[in-house]
C-alpha cells in the first residue's frame, strides 16, 4: 500500500496548499515551510518503497522501478524549486517585481509533479498524454505568474501558442498511432508493433508524436520557444521548466519508446540519433555567445536534451537506468546553478555581468558555481560526467560510435560557453560593487548541492543503488 | 703497471674533481684556492698520465682496456660503456693533454690573477681537461661522441668567457653551433655504423671487412644502397664530425673567431687539443677510413686545401692570436693530409701517412701550445692583439724572445727542433704515396708556414716599440714558467720519440705499400722552402729597408690583399647565410607556415564555429509566427531526414 | 599492505590537503607550508615506491606487465567499472617526476601575494589528477583523473598568468578537452566491443582488426593533443605564454606527458594491429614537430613561446620513438618524457623567476643578466643544454636512444624522419644558443638594483631539477632497465 | 466517404490551421486557428474509430478526452491573454516581439 | 455517373467542403468576432461529420464543449480584450505568401504520403461492431479493468480543478495584494 501512499500525498498537495489559504489563512512563511516540508515527507516516503516490483493499481496504474526513481526526480525537482522560490515571493528578484499567489504557486507545481507522475505511470494512450498536458499546463501558468512583469505573460503567450501546435502535433500522432494498432492501451499498442507489419502509419505517427514531444523536450528544431521563456519566466519556473519539463518528456519518451514500441527500437534509433545530435549541437552553438544567464541556462538545457536522448538508443534496462541517473546528476547541477544564479541576481538583472567578482565577493558561491557548470559540462570526477559516461556507455553497446563522437566533440564546445561563465565570475572584475548576501537556508541548500554534485558521481552510492533495481 | 692500470679512472677522476669543486664551492668566493686546487690537480694528473703513458711504452705498447663501465645497454650487443682504452694512440695524447693543461693551468693563474671569475675559468678548464681526456682514452665510438660533445660545450663555455663582450658571445655561439652542426652529421654516422655492426667498439668498427657485407641492402629512405656503401657513407658522416671539430674548410671560420676567449684556452683547447680530435678521430678509425673507399681522399685533399688556404690568409693577418689560429688550421691541414695521403693510388696503404699525422698532433701540441702562450704574455703586456702594437719587445721580454724564436724554428721546420721531423715525415709520406700535386702544395706551405711565422716574430719583437704600454713591461713567473717548460719537449721530443711513433700502426687489413720511391731528397729541400720564408720574412720586416708599419698597412693595397686580408670574406658569408638562409629563410618559412598558413585555418574554424553560433543566437529573436512556422518546417525536415521508411516498403 | 595504503593516499592526500585548507586564513604562511608539507609527503611517498618497485623488478624479472600493490575495489557497477590502481616500473617513474613537479610547483608560487589559497588548492587537484593518471588501470578511473585537470586549468591560467591569459586558457582548455573528447569515445568504443574496462585484462584480448583501425588513429590522436602533436600543438604556444611560471611547469612537464604515457600505454598496448598500420602515416605529423619545431623556435623573441615550441619538437621526438615500435625506441620515449619532464621544469621555472625581475619575456629587451642572477641563469643554461642533447644530461640519453631505436626500424619514412631529427639538432643548439646569449650574456641593460638575489627557494628548485637532470644523465642504467620491464609486454603486444 | 477522405479532410484542415496561425496577428485569431488544427487531430480519431480500429469506443472517448484538455488549454490560454491585455492593452503579435537574442 | 455516388458520399462532400470553407474563412476573415462565428460553423460541420461517422454522443459533445465552452472562451475573451470590429491587423504579403507556401507543402507532402499508403487504408476492419449507444461509452468509461477509462477519467477531473485554478490565478487582478 505503501507504493501509492505518495502518489496520494502529491495529488493531495495542491488542494492542501489550497485549504491552507483560503481556509486556514496561514502566513507565506508557513506555507513555504510547509511545501518544503511536504515535499521532504513525500521524498523520504518514496525512499521506502520496495524496487524491483510491477505493482498495479485500477488495472492501469503501474508503479515500476523507473517509475519511482521518477517520482524521486519530480519531487526532488517541485522540492527544490519550491525552495528557490522563496526569495521571489518575499522580495523584488532581479529587479522584477516580487511574485503573489504561493500557495496556487506550489499547487501548480504539484499539479505539474503530479502530471509527470501520471505521464510514467500511464498504461495508455490516453492517460499518457493526459498526464503530458497535465505537467505542461501549469507551466504555462507559470511562466506567467508575475502579471506584472510583461516580460513574464509575453513569454507564456507564446509558449502556449507553440505549445498548442505541439499539442496538435502528438493529437495527429497519436490518432495514427490509434490508427495503427487499433487501441490505445499499451499491451495491445506492443502486441500490434511487435506482431502486425510494421506500416507507414506507425512511422508517421512516430513523426508527429516525437515532433510533438520535442517541443517539450526541446529538439530541434522544436526548441525556439526555450530562449525566450526561459528568460522572460520567473528564475525558478526557469528551473522547473528545465528540470522537471525535460523530465517528463524523456519520461514520455521513454514510456512510448521502451514500452510499446521497443521491438522497433532499432528503426527508430537512427531518427532519434539524428535529432540527438542535432539538438545538442544546435544548443551548444546557441550557448555560445550568450550574455544572460537563463537564456544561456535555456541553450544548456537544450543541449542537455540532446545528450538524455541519445540514452534511449541503449537496451532497455540500461537506458532507462542511465536516464534516471542522469537525471538526478542534472536535476543536482541545474538546480545548483540557478541557486546560485537567484542569489546573485537579487538586487541585478541575471546577467553575465552580474557574475563579475564573484570570487573575491564569495569564494563559497564561486565554488559552488564552478562544481555546478563543469558537471553541467561534463568534466569528471563531479557528477555530470558520470551522467554522461553512462550515457554513453548505454549507447554504445548498441554501435552508436560516431554519435557517441559527435557528442563527446561537443562537449568541448559546452565547456567553452561553461568557461565564459566561469570567467565573468572568476576572472572579471566588477563594474559596480553590488552587496552579497546569503540567506542561511539557501547557503544550506546550496552546500548540500554542491557536495551532491561533487560527490553523487564520483562515489559509487547513487549509482548502484540505482543499479541494483534496474539491472 | 697492472696496479697503476687498474686506477687509470683517476686520469679522469682528477680534473672532474677540479671541476666540480672549484664549479659547486670556490667558484665564486675563492678564486684563489680555485686556482690552486685546479692546479695541483692537473700536476697530479700529468705525473700520473706521464707515469702511465711511459710505462705504457715500456711495457711494450701492448692495448689494454683498463676500465670499461656499463653506461647505458642499448640492444644485445650494443651498449654504451665509458671507458679506458691505452694503446699507443691514447697514451700519447694522455701524455701531451695532461702535460700541456698542466702547463696552461701554470700560466693561467698569472694570466687570470686580474680577473674576478678566475674561479669559473678554473672549473671550466678542468672540465676541459677532463672531457678532453675521457674523448682519448674513449675504447668505444659512443664515449667519444659523449666526450666529443662535452669538449665542445667547454670550449663554447670558455670561449664566451668574457660573456659581458658581444664579439666573445657570438664567437662562442658560431663556434659550439658549427661544430654542433657538423656533430649531427657525426651522430648520425655512429647511428648508421652501429645499426649494421652492432657494436660501438673501436676494436669491433676497426676490424669490419666490407666483403662482409656484399649483396646486403640497407635502407637510407629514399633510396636503398648497398651495406658496403652505407658502410663508407657512414665513415664519410664521421669524419664530417671530425671536419667541423678540427675546422677544415669550409666549417673552419669558427676557430679564428673563437680566439675571443681567454689566451690560455686557446692555447690548450684551440691549438693543442681539441680541435686535433678530428684528426685523432680519423686516426683512431684509420682502419675503417681505409677500406672505406676514397674517403681518406677526401680527407687528405680537404687537408691540403685547408693547409694553403690557412696559410696564405696568415700571411696577412694583424692579430698575432688570429696569425696562429690560421697557423694552426694549416697544420691541422697537414695532419689531415697526411692521414689521408696513407692510401696510395693502388688502394694499398702507406702506414707512414698515419704515424707522421700522430707524430705531427703531438709535436703541433707543444709548440703551437707554446706559441700561444707566448702570444698571451706579449698580449698580457700591451694589452693589445694587434701586431701594430707590438714591436721591439726583444729586449723587454728576454726570455720569451728565445722561447718564441725556438718555437718558431720548430714550426717552421727547422732541425732539429720537433716540427721538422714530423713535418718532413709528412711530406715524405705524402711524395712516397704517389701524390705530386698535394706534396708540392705541402712544401709550399712549409715556405708559407716559415715565412708568416717569422713575420709575426719579427714584427713583435723586432724592431721598435709602436706603442707604450700603460705598465711597465716585465715578464711574470708564473707565465714565463711554463713557456720555458714547453720547450723542452719542443726542442727534443722531435728526434727522441721519432721511432716510437714507426711503431704506431693500426692493424689495417689492406696490403702495405711496398716498392716505395726513395725521398732522401725531401729533407733538404724541405729545409731550403722554411730556410727561403724565414729570410724573405727577414727581408720583408726586419731588415734595415723595412717598414713595419707600411707592412701592417692593411688598407692601401690591391684587391687581391684585400681579399685574402679579409678571410676571402667567409665570416660575411656565414653571417648571411645563417641570417639570410637559417633564420630568414627556412626559420621565417616556417613561423609563417604555423602562423599564417596553420593559424589561418585553427582561427578560421574557430570563427566558423562562432559564426554559427550567431547565426543560432539570431534565430531565437523571438517572432512567434517564425517559431511555428520553424516547427512545421521542422515536422516536414524530419518527414526526410529522419529515414523512417514512410513511404512503404 | 603499507605500499598499498601509499598509493591510495598518493591521490588522497592531495584532496584532503584542500579540504583542510579551507579553514587556513589566506595569506597566512602556514597555508603554504601546509600545501608544501602534503607535497613533500607525496614525493617522498613516491620516491619510496620506486624504490620499492626498483627492487620488485631487478629481482623477480617478467615478460609480463609487473603490477605492484594493486587495489581492486567495486566502483560503478552499472558499467562494470573498477577502481582498480597499481605500480609499475613505468608509472612509478612518471609519479616520481610529477611529484618533482609539483613539489616545485608550489616553491614557485611562494611568493605569490594574491589568492594563495584558490591557487594552491586548484594546484593540489592538478597533482591528483596526474597522480590518479599514472596508478590507475581502469580506463574510467583514468579518464576520471586524465580529465579533470580541464577544471582547474582554465581558471589558474586566466586568473594566475600573464599577456593575454584568457585567450591563451581558454586555448589550452579546449584542445586538451578536444582530446580527451577522442579519448572518450575510444574507451567507450573498448568497452562496447569487449565488456570491460581493465587495461590489464583489455591487453590480453586482442580487439577486432577493423575496431582497431578506426580507433587507433582517434584514440591516439586524442592523447596526442595533450602532448602537442602536429596539428594540435597549437594550444601550447599560446597555453604556456600565458600560464603562470607553477602551471606551465605542471603542463609542459607533467601534463605534456600524460598523453605521450596513454599513447603509449593504452593506445599502443591495446590496438597494436591499428599502431601497426597508422604510425607510418602519423610519421608525418611527428616531423613537423621535430622538425619544424625548432625553427619556429628560432624565430620568436619571447622566452615562453621558444620554450613552447623547443617543448613541441622534443614531444615530437617521443613521438619519433613510440612511431617507430622498436623496444629501444619505447624506451627512448618513455626516457624523453622523464627527461624532458625535468628540462622543461627547469626552463619554465627559470623563465618564471627571470619573468618576475625583469617584466618581460622579450629576449631582445635582456641582456647580461649572467652578472646580476648567475644562479638562474646558469640553471637556464643547463636547461638549455639539457633541451640541446648535452652528453652528461639526461636529454642526450634520451635523445640517443630513440635515435638509435627509431633507425631500427626500417620503413623508409621512419628512416628519413630519423635521419632528419639527428640533423635538426643543430637547429635545436641554434636557438637555445641565441636564446641564452640574448638574454644571459653581452652587457647588463637592466640595472642590477632592479634584480634581487636569487631566493633561497628558487635555489632550491634550480638545484634539485639539476640533480635530477644529471643523475638521469650519468646513471641512466637502472632507469632503463627499470622502463624495459613496462616496456617489454607492450613491444610483446605488438609482435604477438 | 473512406477512411482516406476523412484524413486528407483533416490535413487540409491542419493546414487551414496552419495558414491561420502563421498569418493572423491578433493572438486570439492564432488561437482559432489552432483550435481548427486540434479539431482535425479530433476528426482522425473519430474517422479511425470508425473505420480501422479493433476497439473503436477508445478513438471516440480518446477525442472526447482531448476536446476537454483542448478547452483547459484554452481557458489558460486566455487568462494568460487577459492578464497580457491589461499590461499590453494590445493583442497584436508583432507588439511583443522584442529582440531578445 | 455522379448517381452512382452514395448518398453519404455527397453529404461527406458538401460537410467537406463547408468545413474548409468555414474554416477558411475563420482563419482569413478580418475581423477577429468573425473568426470565431465561422469557427462555430467549423465545429457544427465537424459534430455532423462525426454524426455520419456514428459517434453521436461525440457530435454532441463537440456541440457542448466547444461551441458551447471553448468558443463561448473565445467570444468573451474578444469582448474583454477589445472594441468591436476595430481590430483588423494587416499582415505583410510576404508573410501571407510564406504562409500559404508553407501550408501549401504541408498538404502537398501528406496527401502524398496518404495517397501512397492509401493501400494500408482501405482494410476495414470489422472485428467488433461498434456499440456506440451512450451507456456503452458510461460503462467504459467508469470501468476500471485495463481497457477501462476510469483512470483518465478521474485525472482529467484533476486537469479541470487545475485549469480552474491557475486561470483564475492567472486572469485576476492582485490589487489587493498589490497594495
Amino acid at each position: 500500500m505503501i507504493t501509492i501512499f505518495p502518489d496520494i500525498l502529491i495529488l493531495l498537495f495542491p488542494f492542501v496548499m489550497l485549504s491552507l489559504k483560503l481556509f486556514l489563512k496561514v502566513s507565506l512563511k508557513t506555507q513555504e515551510n510547509f511545501a518544503v516540508g511536504y515535499f521532504l515527507v513525500v521524498f523520504v516516503t518514496l525512499n521506502f518503497i520496495l524496487l524491483g516490483q510491477n505493482h498495479f493499481y485500477l488495472s492501469n496504474w503501474k508503479i515500476d522501478s523507473f517509475g519511482i526513481f521518477m517520482r524521486e526526480i519530480f519531487v526532488l525537482s517541485s522540492l527544490l524549486a519550491i525552495s528557490l522560490s522563496h526569495n521571489y515571493f518575499n522580495s523584488s528578484v532581479s529587479l522584477k517585481p516580487k511574485l503573489l499567489n504561493f500557495s496556487e504557486f506550489s499547487a501548480s507545481v504539484g499539479f505539474a509533479a503530479f502530471g509527470g507522475i501520471v505521464v510514467v505511470s500511464a498504461n495508455d494512450l490516453l492517460t499518457l498524454f493526459i498526464g503530458l498536458e497535465l505537467a505542461t499546463i501549469p507551466m504555462y501558468a507559470l511562466v506567467a505568474w508575475n502579471k506584472r512583469d510583461s516580460e513574464g505573460t509575453e513569454a507564456a503567450i507564446k509558449f502556449i501558442l507553440t505549445g498548442s501546435v505541439a499539442t496538435a502535433f502528438e493529437l495527429f500522432g497519436f490518432s495514427y498511432l490509434y490508427g495503427f494498432s487499433g487501441f490505445i492501451t499499451f499491451p495491445e499498442i506492443t502486441n500490434a508493433v511487435a506482431t502486425a507489419q510494421v506500416s507507414p502509419l506507425l512511422w508517421i505517427s512516430l513523426l508527429f508524436i516525437i515532433s510533438g514531444i520535442g517541443f517539450k523536450m526541446t529538439l530541434f528544431p522544436f526548441h525556439l520557444w526555450a530562449p525566450d521563456i526561459y528568460e522572460g519566466a520567473p528564475t525558478p519556473v526557469t528551473a522547473i521548466l528545465s528540470v522537471t519539463s525535460k523530465a517528463v518528456a524523456i519520461t514520455f519518451l521513454t514510456v512510448l519508446v521502451l514500452g510499446p514500441l521497443h521491438s522497433v527500437q532499432k528503426e527508430i534509433s537512427p531518427f532519434l540519433a539524428l535529432l540527438a545530435g542535432a539538438t545538442l549541437f544546435v544548443g551548444n552553438l546557441g550557448a555560445l555567445s550568450q550574455s544572460k544567464l537563463r537564456r544561456f541556462m535555456a541553450f544548456s538545457s537544450i543541449s542537455q536534451a540532446g545528450y538524455i536522448l541519445i540514452a534511449l538508443l541503449g537496451n532497455t534496462p540500461n537506458a532507462k537506468y542511465s536516464i534516471v541517473y542522469y537525471l538526478f546528476l542534472y536535476t543536482f547541477s541545474n538546480y545548483l546553478a540557478f541557486f546560485i544564479f537567484s542569489v546573485v541576481g537579487k538586487n541585478q538583472a541575471e546577467t553575465f555581468s552580474a557574475l563579475r567578482g564573484l570570487s573575491e565577493k564569495n569564494k563559497f558561491l564561486a565554488i559552488s558555481l564552478l562544481i555546478a557548470l563543469m558537471s553541467l559540462a561534463g568534466i569528471p570526477p563531479l557528477a555530470g560526467f558520470f551522467g554522461k559516461l553512462q550515457i554513453f556507455t548505454t549507447a554504445a553497446e548498441n554501435g552508436h560510435f560516431f554519435l557517441i563522437l559527435f557528442a563527446v566533440l561537443n562537449n568541448v564546445l559546452a565547456l567553452y560557453y561553461y568557461i565564459q561563465v566561469l570567467k565573468s565570475a572568476w576572472i572579471d572584475k566588477p563594474e559596480k560593487e553590488i552587496a552579497l548576501s546569503i540567506p542561511t537556508k539557501q547557503k544550506i541548500i546550496i552546500l548540500i548541492l554542491t557536495l551532491s554534485v561533487l560527490l553523487l558521481g564520483f562515489l559509487p552510492f547513487l549509482s548502484n543503488n540505482l543499479s541494483i533495481a534496474f539491472l | 703497471m697492472n696496479n697503476l692500470i687498474s686506477h687509470s679512472y683517476l686520469i679522469l677522476l682528477l680534473p672532474l674533481l677540479s671541476f666540480i669543486i672549484n664549479g659547486l664551492f670556490l667558484c665564486f668566493r675563492h678564486r684563489k684556492m680555485a686556482a690552486i686546487l685546479s692546479t695541483s690537480l692537473s700536476f697530479l694528473g700529468a705525473v700520473f698520465a706521464t707515469i702511465i703513458s711511459v710505462n705504457f711504452f715500456i711495457s711494450g705498447a701492448k692495448p689494454i682496456l683498463a676500465f670499461n663501465y656499463e653506461f647505458l645497454p642499448f640492444t644485445g650487443t650494443l651498449v654504451a660503456t665509458i671507458g679506458c682504452l691505452l694503446d699507443s694512440l691514447s697514451a700519447m695524447m694522455i701524455l701531451t693533454v695532461s702535460l700541456i693543461s698542466f702547463a696552461v693551468h701554470i700560466y693561467s693563474i698569472g694570466y687570470m690573477e686580474s680577473d674576478q671569475a678566475s674561479g669559473r675559468f678554473f672549473a671550466l678548464l678542468s672540465l676541459f681537461v677532463f672531457s678532453m681526456l675521457g674523448l682519448v682514452i674513449a675504447p668505444n665510438i659512443f664515449q667519444t661522441f659523449i666526450f666529443w660533445e662535452l669538449v665542445g660545450v667547454s670550449s663554447y663555455l670558455l670561449i664566451g668567457f668574457w660573456y659581458d663582450r658581444p664579439s666573445a658571445v657570438s664567437a662562442s655561439k658560431q663556434a659550439f653551433i658549427l661544430t654542433r652542426f657538423a656533430d649531427s652529421f657525426f651522430l648520425l654516422g655512429i647511428i648508421l655504423l652501429s645499426y649494421i655492426t652492432k657494436s660501438f667498439v673501436f676494436s669491433d668498427i676497426n676490424a669490419l671487412r666490407l666483403e662482409n657485407f656484399a649483396g646486403q641492402m640497407i635502407s637510407l629512405g629514399i633510396i636503398e644502397i648497398p651495406t658496403s656503401d652505407a658502410l663508407i657513407f657512414s665513415t664519410l658522416l664521421i669524419f664530417i664530425g671530425g671536419w667541423g671539430k678540427s675546422a677544415m674548410f669550409p666549417l673552419h671560420i669558427w676557430l679564428p673567431n673563437a680566439m675571443e676567449g681567454p689566451t690560455p684556452v686557446s692555447s690548450i683547447i684551440h691549438s693543442a687539443t681539441m680541435v686535433v680530435a678530428g684528426v685523432y678521430l680519423v686516426a683512431r678509425l684509420f682502419p675503417l677510413f681505409a677500406i672505406s673507399g676514397n674517403v681518406l681522399e677526401i680527407v687528405m685533399i680537404v687537408g691540403a686545401f685547408t693547409m694553403v688556404f690557412a696559410a696564405v690568409i696568415a700571411c696577412t693577418q694583424k692579430d698575432i692570436k688570429r696569425i696562429l689560429a690560421y697557423s694552426t688550421l694549416s697544420q691541422l691541414g697537414y695532419m689531415m693530409l697526411a692521414l689521408g695521403s696513407a692510401r696510395v693510388a693502388d688502394s694499398s696503404i702507406h702506414i707512414l701517412g698515419y704515424s707522421a699525422a700522430t707524430f705531427h698532433i703531438f709535436t703541433h701540441a707543444f709548440f703551437k701550445c707554446m706559441l700561444f702562450l707566448i702570444a698571451g704574455a706579449l698580449i698580457h703586456q700591451v694589452h693589445s692583439n694587434d701586431l701594430n702594437a707590438m714591436g721591439g719587445l726583444r729586449k723587454k721580454m728576454p726570455w720569451t724572445y728565445a722561447a718564441s724564436l725556438i718555437a718558431c724554428l720548430a714550426i717552421a721546420g727547422i732541425p732539429p727542433f720537433s716540427g721538422f721531423y714530423s713535418k718532413d715525415e709528412i711530406l715524405i709520406s705524402a711524395y712516397q704515396a704517389g701524390h705530386p700535386i698535394i706534396f708540392a702544395c705541402a712544401l709550399f706551405t712549409s715556405f708559407l708556414t716559415a715565412f708568416y711565422m717569422f713575420r709575426l716574430f719579427f714584427l713583435a719583437f723586432h724592431g721598435k716599440m709602436r706603442s707604450i704600454p700603460k705598465h711597465p713591461v716585465h715578464e711574470s713567473l708564473l707565465m714565463t714558467l711554463p713557456i720555458l717548460l714547453l720547450t723542452i719537449p719542443t726542442l727534443f721530443s722531435g728526434f727522441l720519440f721519432k721511432g716510437i711513433f714507426h711503431n704506431f700502426s693500426p692493424e689495417v687489413p689492406l696490403s702495405l705499400a711496398k716498392n716505395l720511391p726513395s725521398a732522401t731528397f725531401i729533407p733538404p729541400l724541405a729545409i731550403t722552402f722554411s730556410v727561403l720564408g724565414i729570410l724573405l720574412s727577414f727581408l720583408f720586416y726586419a731588415s734595415k729597408k723595412s717598414n713595419p708599419a707600411k707592412a701592417l698597412d692593411s688598407d692601401n693595397r690591391n684587391a687581391f690583399y684585400k681579399i685574402i686580408y679579409h678571410k676571402f670574406y667567409f665570416d660575411e658569408i656565414y653571417y648571411a647565410f645563417v641570417r639570410q638562409f637559417i633564420l630568414g629563410g627556412l626559420a621565417s618559412f616556417a613561423r609563417f607556415f604555423e602562423e599564417k598558413i596553420f593559424g589561418t585555418l585553427v582561427t578560421f574554424a574557430t570563427t566558423l564555429i562562432q559564426k554559427m553560433g550567431v547565426l543560432v543566437r539570431k534565430a531565437h529573436a523571438g517572432s512567434l509566427p517564425f517559431y511555428i512556422a520553424i516547427m512545421i518546417i521542422g515536422l516536414l525536415f524530419w518527414y526526410f531526414a529522419s529515414n523512417l521508411p514512410l513511404q512503404g516498403a | 599492505m603499507f605500499e598499498k595504503n601509499l598509493l591510495n593516499l598518493l591521490w588522497i592526500l592531495p584532496f584532503l590537503t584542500v579540504l583542510f585548507s579551507i579553514p587556513i586564513k589566506e595569506n597566512s604562511p602556514n597555508l603554504k607550508r601546509f600545501h608544501l608539507a602534503s607535497a613533500g609527503v607525496v614525493l617522498l611517498s613516491s620516491i619510496y615506491l620506486l624504490i620499492q618497485v626498483f627492487q620488485n623488478t631487478i629481482t623477480n624479472p617478467s615478460s609480463q606487465i609487473q603490477l605492484l600493490y594493486e587495489t581492486k575495489l567495486n566502483w560503478l557497477n552499472a558499467i562494470s567499472a573498477k577502481y582498480f590502481i597499481g605500480i609499475d616500473a613505468l608509472s612509478s617513474m612518471m609519479l616520481v617526476l610529477a611529484a618533482i613537479i609539483i613539489f616545485t610547483g608550489i616553491l614557485a608560487t611562494w611568493r605569490l601575494e594574491k589568492g594563495q589559497k584558490v591557487f594552491l588548492g586548484f594546484f593540489q587537484i592538478l597533482a591528483a589528477s596526474v597522480y590518479g593518471v599514472f596508478i590507475s588501470f581502469d580506463l574510467v578511473l583514468f579518464f576520471v583523473f586524465y580529465e579533470m585537470e580541464a577544471l582547474c586549468m582554465y581558471l589558474l591560467i586566466a586568473g594566475y598568468g600573464s599577456g593575454n591569459k584568457d585567450y591563451g586558457a581558454k586555448k589550452l582548455t579546449l584542445t586538451l578537452a578536444i582530446g580527451s573528447s577522442m579519448i572518450l569515445a575510444v574507451f567507450l568504443g573498448i568497452y562496447a566491443e569487449t565488456g570491460t574496462w581493465n587495461l590489464i585484462e583489455l591487453s590480453k584480448i586482442a580487439l577486432p582488426e577493423s575496431f582497431q583501425y578506426y580507433a587507433f588513429p582517434i584514440l591516439f590522436l586524442g592523447f596526442a593533443v595533450s602532448s602537442s602533436l602536429f596539428p594540435f600543438h597549437f594550444w601550447s604556444p599560446a597555453g604556456h605564454s600565458a600560464a603562470p611560471t607553477a602551471v606551465s611547469m605542471f603542463a609542459a612537464g607533467v601534463m605534456m606527458k600524460m598523453g605521450a604515457y596513454g599513447c603509449l600505454r593504452i593506445a599502443i598496448y591495446l590496438m597494436p594491429e591499428g599502431a601497426k598500420i597508422w604510425l607510418p602515416y602519423l610519421l608525418i605529423f611527428i616531423a613537423f614537430n621535430v622538425i619544424i619545431g625548432p625553427f619556429i623556435a628560432m624565430r620568436h623573441k619571447d622566452l615562453k613561446f621558444i620554450t613552447a615550441y623547443s617543448s613541441i619538437s622534443h614531444l615530437g621526438l617521443i613521438f619519433l620513438g613510440l612511431a617507430a615500435m622498436t623496444p629501444l625506441a619505447f624506451r627512448g620515449a618513455a626516457l624523453q618524457m622523464i627527461s624532458h619532464g625535468f628540462l622543461t621544469g627547469l626552463f619554465f621555472a627559470t623563465i618564471g623567476m627571470i619573468y618576475s625581475r625583469t617584466h618581460t619575456r622579450d629576449i631582445t629587451q635582456m641582456g647580461g643578466l649572467m652578472k646580476a642572477i648567475p644562479f638562474i641563469g646558469v640553471g637556464f643554461v643547463i636547461a638549455g643544454f639539457a633541451g640541446l642533447g648535452l652528453p652528461g644530461l639526461s636529454g642526450f640519453v634520451a635523445e640517443a636512444t630513440i635515435f638509435i631505436g627509431s633507425f631500427e626500424n626500417p620503413s623508409p619514412l621512419c628512416r628519413v624522419i630519423t635521419i632528419l631529427a639527428i640533423l635538426s639538432i643543430t637547429a635545436t643548439a641554434i636557438y637555445i644558443l641565441r636564446c641564452a646569449n640574448k638574454m644571459l650574456h653581452g652587457p647588463l641593460v637592466i640595472s642590477k638594483e632592479l634584480l634581487p638575489k636569487t631566493l633561497p627557494e628558487e635555489k632550491f628548485i634550480i638545484v634539485s631539477y639539476v640533480i635530477c637532470l644529471i643523475i638521469l644523465g650519468i646513471f641512466p642504467m637502472p632507469f632503463a632497465k627499470l622502463l624495459d620491464s613496462s616496456i617489454y609486454p607492450i613491444y610483446m603486444n605488438l609482435i604477438r | 466517404m473512406t477512411l482516406l477522405h476523412c484524413l486528407i479532410l483533416a490535413f487540409i484542415l491542419f493546414s487551414i490551421g496552419i495558414y491561420g496561425v502563421l498569418t493572423n496577428r491578433h493572438l486570439i485569431g492564432m488561437l482559432i486557428s489552432i483550435e481548427i488544427m486540434l479539431n482535425a487531430a479530433n476528426i482522425n480519431f473519430v474517422a479511425f474509430a470508425y473505420f480501422k480500429a479493433q476497439d473503436p469506443t477508445a478513438g471516440t472517448l480518446f477525442s472526447i478526452f482531448s476536446i476537454a484538455i483542448t478547452a483547459c488549454e484554452m481557458a489558460v490560454a486566455l487568462a494568460i491573454l487577459i492578464a497580457m491585455y491589461r499590461k499590453h492593452h494590445s493583442l497584436d503579435v508583432n507588439n511583443q516581439e522584442k529582440n531578445h537574442e | 455517373m455522379i448517381f452512382n455516388i452514395p448518398f453519404s458520399d455527397i453529404l461527406f462532400y458538401i460537410v467537406a467542403v463547408f468545413m474548409i470553407f468555414a474554416a477558411l474563412l475563420a482563419v482569413v476573415s478580418k475581423n477577429i468576432l468573425r473568426n470565431a462565428i465561422f469557427l462555430i460553423a467549423t465545429f457544427i460541420g465537424t459534430a455532423v461529420l462525426y454524426l455520419m461517422l456514428q459517434a453521436e454522443f461525440m457530435a454532441m459533445a463537440q456541440i457542448m464543449l466547444y461551441v458551447g465552452g471553448v468558443v463561448v472562451f473565445i467570444i468573451f475573451a474578444i469582448l474583454l480584450t477589445s472594441r468591436l470590429g476595430e481590430d483588423y491587423l494587416s499582415t505583410p504579403k510576404s508573410q501571407k505568401i510564406g504562409a500559404l507556401f508553407l501550408a501549401m507543402t504541408f498538404l502537398a507532402i501528406t496527401l502524398n504520403f496518404l495517397i501512397q499508403n492509401s493501400n494500408l487504408l482501405k482494410n476495414v476492419s470489422n472485428a467488433t461492431p461498434a456499440d456506440s449507444s451512450l451507456s456503452a461509452y458510461g460503462i467504459r468509461l467508469l470501468s476500471y479493468a485495463p481497457d477501462g477509462f476510469l483512470l483518465p477519467f478521474e485525472i482529467i477531473s484533476i486537469l479541470l480543478f487545475m485549469t480552474l485554478v491557475i486561470a483564475i490565478t492567472i486572469a485576476k487582478k492582485d490589487d489587493k495584494e498589490e497594495k
